[in-house]
């Protein structure tokens, strides 16, 4: 039968759902909870200098995380964010590109950065918005960005960077990159209309995009029986004919295998990948936010048993290629480096009065030299009330 | 009367609606269980239930888009945006449909019992996406109120009103006065009527107009205008749409002199609309220009956030080049 | 083991991908090509009143649209819309359910507002933008609206009503309402934003809505191939694990079942349901619009050959339930009918001046008291100007 | 030299900017093979190829996100949105992204060369979800250029300086002007100066301003005003954000009188702004009140267009009004 096109296929006679729950994903795992390799498990490319970065970051990142909450705490920072318990998905995930591929991140992903080489001071400037901040000292703390990494400063608003990072890879693509871009964000920020437009239009306009959800169980206070009915995100990659891969993102083999694994198909095909991270928030979701008012210890123990870290380390550990003596001395090091870092920062000049106008244009238009202008006629007159008229001498 | 802040005054407002009216619904991102990140509905889960204060999924869009439907059912939904800065996923819901629900089905349907709550503002270290100001986007739309209360005990009446008043209502709430507001509050329901400005004191050299947490300072630069023998009349606006020009006019004949301070940038800020028309209105008694005291015309800022702020100094400066022109 | 709930489920130990292509829905067939019941396929509900209710509506929408056509040509009325080769998608949907049910259309399914009982009159009020216009004659031709008829006034930017639908349906609910909401849309506005949104917070919420989405290939010039890259929308459903059903659109009674089926299971558990619908738009977009420039005859052919009314008629003769003779008295009466009708429409006057600051708010502000009188002022001034002058007396 | 419409113009625009660069990409809804719904992008497909010219998924907010994707990327996307009524869904990725991204990250990254098309406005019973006039919900956002054409010259001149210009800008087209406009224009590639306002015609009784197509009525009752002997000064913005103060206050010190006329409703409309500042800039030479002429404020009307629109007879008796203040 000569049946057009899109309403060929296969036929039934008997009115029947598919079941909203049709598609169970399955999950990639390397490890097993106790961080060794599962018999027959698929190994991602990994030799002991990546697994050692690898390693690396994961430290510094859990020493900064401890650090920020405690100088939150000591009211020496205003505001912070962890992402303890996502460190394997984040690293391992970081750990799966190449250093050309363009990161575009949600915020909870600064080990993704600090992968790439974000120094100490790099981190502190930002966090203390001080003239040294790349970013000049206009967002607040954590939204880290570096043109030299090629890590696109982190935006507030969720799930915006999302169809960005499909036009930022079409573009790639247009060009001839040798390149992709590496889309995170949470399962949250996966319900904006910004997640349906962005995976969408990267599999219509073969943007050559991994979309990593980061599945964390909670955006705030809600969890994901709130935010979704069905199995994850996962499935809602089929459903745009995207190639989906579910992974567990404590097990930072799995992951590096799922984003290595992604990348060689996205640059061979010029087509987009979704990778569903399944991890959990342990710490707050911000310095701002108390978890015990929406969730239980119990749950949050049961998570912190299968913590990536751990399992990484002890898989380390099993190659011998690390020792708890190294551990304690990279510990160690990274306390010390990091407080540094942040008795410096704390005391570095904040940006000049004139950035306040910068940066809004290419150029400064007249209307906002006029505005600057009378501004610092207006705090000439009160030195004492404006912080920026004590910068200046 | 009770002693509340700001957040409680609200949470008391929706507290009695959802007690008076099982129609009324609150919902929004972490609002159910939680009670919301400012915890503006705390409580209200436990007593009204999860049907009728609950979470929703992440998406401004869908919250509005569900609340218009709610509103075009016959329910009394009150929305939250969790912070002002994320309205604009959901501007298309509201300045295309919300606003235009009534008109465009010739009453047929209406969304009129809507109100869509949301903090703005800054002065909380926030940055340019935790601090805007945005009520300017939406006073150029025909079809729905905004409103925006300076104290608790508007706050309490200004909501009751807005979720009683048969058309949809943008409410903006001063963050930054959340906690740091308390006053006298009447336990029982009040209302304070829309679409009127109210003269929170007299005076008789310039006009000083504002709303919402900008009232602070502009009561503070009329303290220190007094110190200095310049008599102000202090004005909130209360309700930006439709306004009440008749209030300003009037003070502005009887003064001479108007000064219009806000916290969002200049260009394009509502100050410049109630220039506009009470130039037109009392052109031949103006002894000064109408000044605009506002943010710079940039994103809102972090660090330099002190310099930035339209404060009770600039104001102060501003009166006396107003009354010395 | 005591895995963490969101982290449970199969697992994989080879990285593999699920196909963007894993789950293909079949289509739901009652009828053949030729009008003829396939063997062994489930029947709706249906007798032959509501096989001639459904017919009749047919009849009339196409007689509706070809009038409206030539009027248009004829420069007698603005623009217009026709649903030409979707007839028995959207009217064998409008009777699957019942008539407190809710319906939120796009634009297209002036059938479903016909099928409840909006009159000649009515359609060509709103056509005219007329006094009588229940609209006031404030929107472009083909957005109708009733609220007697529980059909919600068309607006025109696209995908707004599916988060709508989803509110409605949820206060449907919480009042004990025996009625659901259905929501059209086509699958160029599935791509919005709002449709992600209103699908997602439907799982989430249970709200009792049919979700009925309108595959006809084009969103004007724009194919399907450029609108998704997945096997329609269908799979979209299970992504947000809501049960989904995909049905010939352009078979009546299969149509029917879908519906029926649909709204037997939302009422029953207060969830959703989607429904893709695989129909061709045998017409333009609009009369704006020319298709000769985007797809080839011989496509129109093919779909024109498998038309839903053909095969509705050429069933209900086998039933024994019409007749040629019927067929031809029936168009004839519609056609005197609905020119009829266009000629008193078009004397009809318009809304009053009044109208124009009316329904802005719920009564009129002082501010549009204000400007419709100075306007009246400046039209007395200028009567020759103005069509309004010329109405009031 | 070559006698061109407007869509001809924009469409001549676009080709040399493909053609001298190949990073410049045109794309949205219907803008690939079929050129645009209107016809603006027509034949660029099969001259460019696909990759370069091509239809998007129906999803505004998709659309531009892309395009500040592939800006920030270095690409230099124009993106069509196919009515300025619909290009709301888009306002986050506008307002929030677009205008903030050079800003908000020191500039390590920018969007700068970013331009988003859109057809604006009435005059083709179009009703309130094809004619509308939302330059006012842009030009309070710092960051983005916001520029109108009234005629073919000036939106290719236009059109090349925006693409070429390194911040991000809104283009609004008059589609009621798309084949109605009709002029010479250069076959090369020109620019005209963004932010500078044009004198269009010097006059020395009241200034006259106004933009895009809204400046047919403001020159048609220039000319009526001529005849009873009022001498006009008409003065086409051009660039609304940032606009340019200091022609229209030099024409205003000149002419004593202003009158703004728009499409968009009176309140919350551009108008607003321009009249608070020039007032305050030229308080001490005005002798009559400025006055704005506007759409009414409600939803844009259908089959009353004729009575709301701001035509050349309201502006006229404006212009009466405000000699004879
Ligand atoms: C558009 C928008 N709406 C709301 C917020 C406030 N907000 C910040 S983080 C967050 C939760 C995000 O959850 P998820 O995406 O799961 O990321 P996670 O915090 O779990 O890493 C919310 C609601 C925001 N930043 N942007
Ligand atoms: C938000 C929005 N964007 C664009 C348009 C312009 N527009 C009107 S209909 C249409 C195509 C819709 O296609 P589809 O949803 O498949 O419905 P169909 O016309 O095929 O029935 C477009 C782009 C609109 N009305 N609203
Ligand atoms: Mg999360
Ligand atoms: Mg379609």
């Amino acid at each position: 039968m000569n049946r057009p096109e899109h309403n060929a296929g296969t036929s039934i006679h008997q009115a029947s759902f598919i079941s909203g729950q049709a598609l169970s994903i399955p999950t990639l795992r390397v490890l097993n909870d106790d961080g060794v390799v599962i018999d027959g498990a698929q190994m991602p490319q990994i030799d002991q200098a990546l697994a050692l970065r690898i390693y690396d970051t994961m430290a510094y990142i859990r020493v900064l995380d401890e650090r920020m909450v405690s100088a939150q705490r000591q009211g020496r920072v205003s505001f912070y964010m962890t992402c303890k318990g996502e460190e394997a998905s984040i690293i391992g995930s970081a750990a799966g590109l190449s250093d050309d591929d363009m990161i575009m991140a949600q915020y909870r992903e600064h080990a993704a950065i600090r992968y790439r080489g974000f120094t100490s001071d790099n981190f502190m400037n930002q966090l203390f918005s001080n003239g040294k901040d790349l970013g000049k000292g206009r967002q607040m703390p954590i939204h880290y960005g570096s043109n030299e990494l090629n890590y696109m400063t982190i935006s507030s608003p969720l799930a915006t960077q999302i169809p960005q990072a499909t036009g930022y890879a079409y573009g790639q693509r247009l060009q001839g990159r040798d390149a992709i871009t590496m889309c995170y964000f949470g399962e949250g920020a996966a319900s904006e209309g910004d997640f349906h437009a962005g995976l969408n239009m990267a599999a219509v306009l073969k943007a050559p995009t991994i979309f990593y959800c980061r599945n964390n169980g909670y955006a705030i206070s809600t969890s994901t029986d709130e935010q979704f009915a069905g199995d994850g995100i996962a499935p809602r990659g089929v459903g745009y004919g995207i190639e989906t891969m579910r992974v567990d993102g404590n097990d930072c083999l799995a992951v590096l295998l799922a984003v290595q694994t992604a990348r060689e198909y996205v640059l061979a095909h010029n087509k987009p990948v979704l990778i569903e991270a399944m991890s959990y928030r342990l710490g707050a979701h911000s310095t701002s936010d108390d978890p015990s008012g929406y969730r239980s210890k119990e749950e949050e123990e049961l998570w912190a048993k299968i913590d990536g870290v751990l399992r990484f380390k002890a898989w380390m550990q099993a190659q011998g290629w690390w020792t708890q003596e190294q551990d304690d001395a990279l510990y160690a090091k990274y306390r010390e480096e990091v407080l540094n870092a942040l008795k410096v920062a704390e005391k570095v000049a904040p940006p000049t009065l004139n950035e306040l106008v910068s940066d809004v244009y290419s150029d400064v238009p007249t209307h906002l030299q006029q505005q600057l202008s009378e501004l610092k006629q207006h705090i000439a007159k009160y030195p004492a009330h404006y912080p920026a008229a004590k910068e200046s001498h | 009367m009770a002693q509340m802040n700001l957040l409680h005054a609200i949470n008391n407002a929706l507290d009695l609606a959802m007690e008076k009216n099982d129609k009324v619904l609150c919902f929004g991102e972490d609002v159910g269980h939680f009670g919301g990140v400012f915890r503006s509905t705390s409580g209200l889960q436990d007593k009204y239930g999860k049907e009728r204060c609950f979470n929703t999924p992440l998406t401004e869009q869908g919250i509005i888009g569900f609340a218009n439907g709610l509103a075009a059912q016959g329910s009394v939904p009150i929305a939250e945006i969790q912070f002002a800065d994320y309205i604009f996923p959901a501007f298309d819901q509201i300045v295309n449909e919300t606003a235009k629900f009534r008109y465009r089905s010739g009453n047929e349907f209406n969304v009129g019992s809507l109100v869509i709550r949301t903090p703005y503002g800054g002065g909380i270290a926030g940055g340019l996406y935790h601090s805007q100001s945005p009520e300017a986007y939406f006073t150029g739309t025909p079809g729905i109120k905004v409103v925006v209360p300076r104290n608790p005990h508007q706050a309490k009446g200004l909501l009751l009103a807005s979720i009683n008043d048969d058309n949809p209502v943008v409410f903006f709430e001063p963050k930054r006065l959340y906690r740091a507001s308390i006053g006298e509050v009447p336990e029982e329901a009040y209302e304070i009527e829309l679409g009127k400005a109210e003269v929170v004191s007299a005076g008789s050299d310039v006009t000083l107009l504002g709303w919402g947490a900008q009232m602070e300072y502009i009561e503070k630069a009329s303290d220190m205008a007094k110190e200095i023998g310049i008599s102000c009349e202090v004005v909130d606006l209360r309700t930006l749409l439709p306004w009440d020009v008749e209030t300003i006019a009037q003070s502005v004949t009887k003064t001479g002199r108007l000064i219009i301070s806000h916290e969002a940038p200049l260009t394009g800020g509502f100050a410049g609309e109630i220039s506009a028309t009470i130039s037109e209105k009392c052109f031949l008694h103006l002894e000064s220009p109408i000044s605009r005291v506002c943010g710079l015309d940039t994103p809102y800022p972090l660090i330099q956030e002190k310099e930035y702020i339209a404060d009770h100094l600039k104001i102060f400066e501003a009166i006396k080049a107003s009354v010395n022109f």
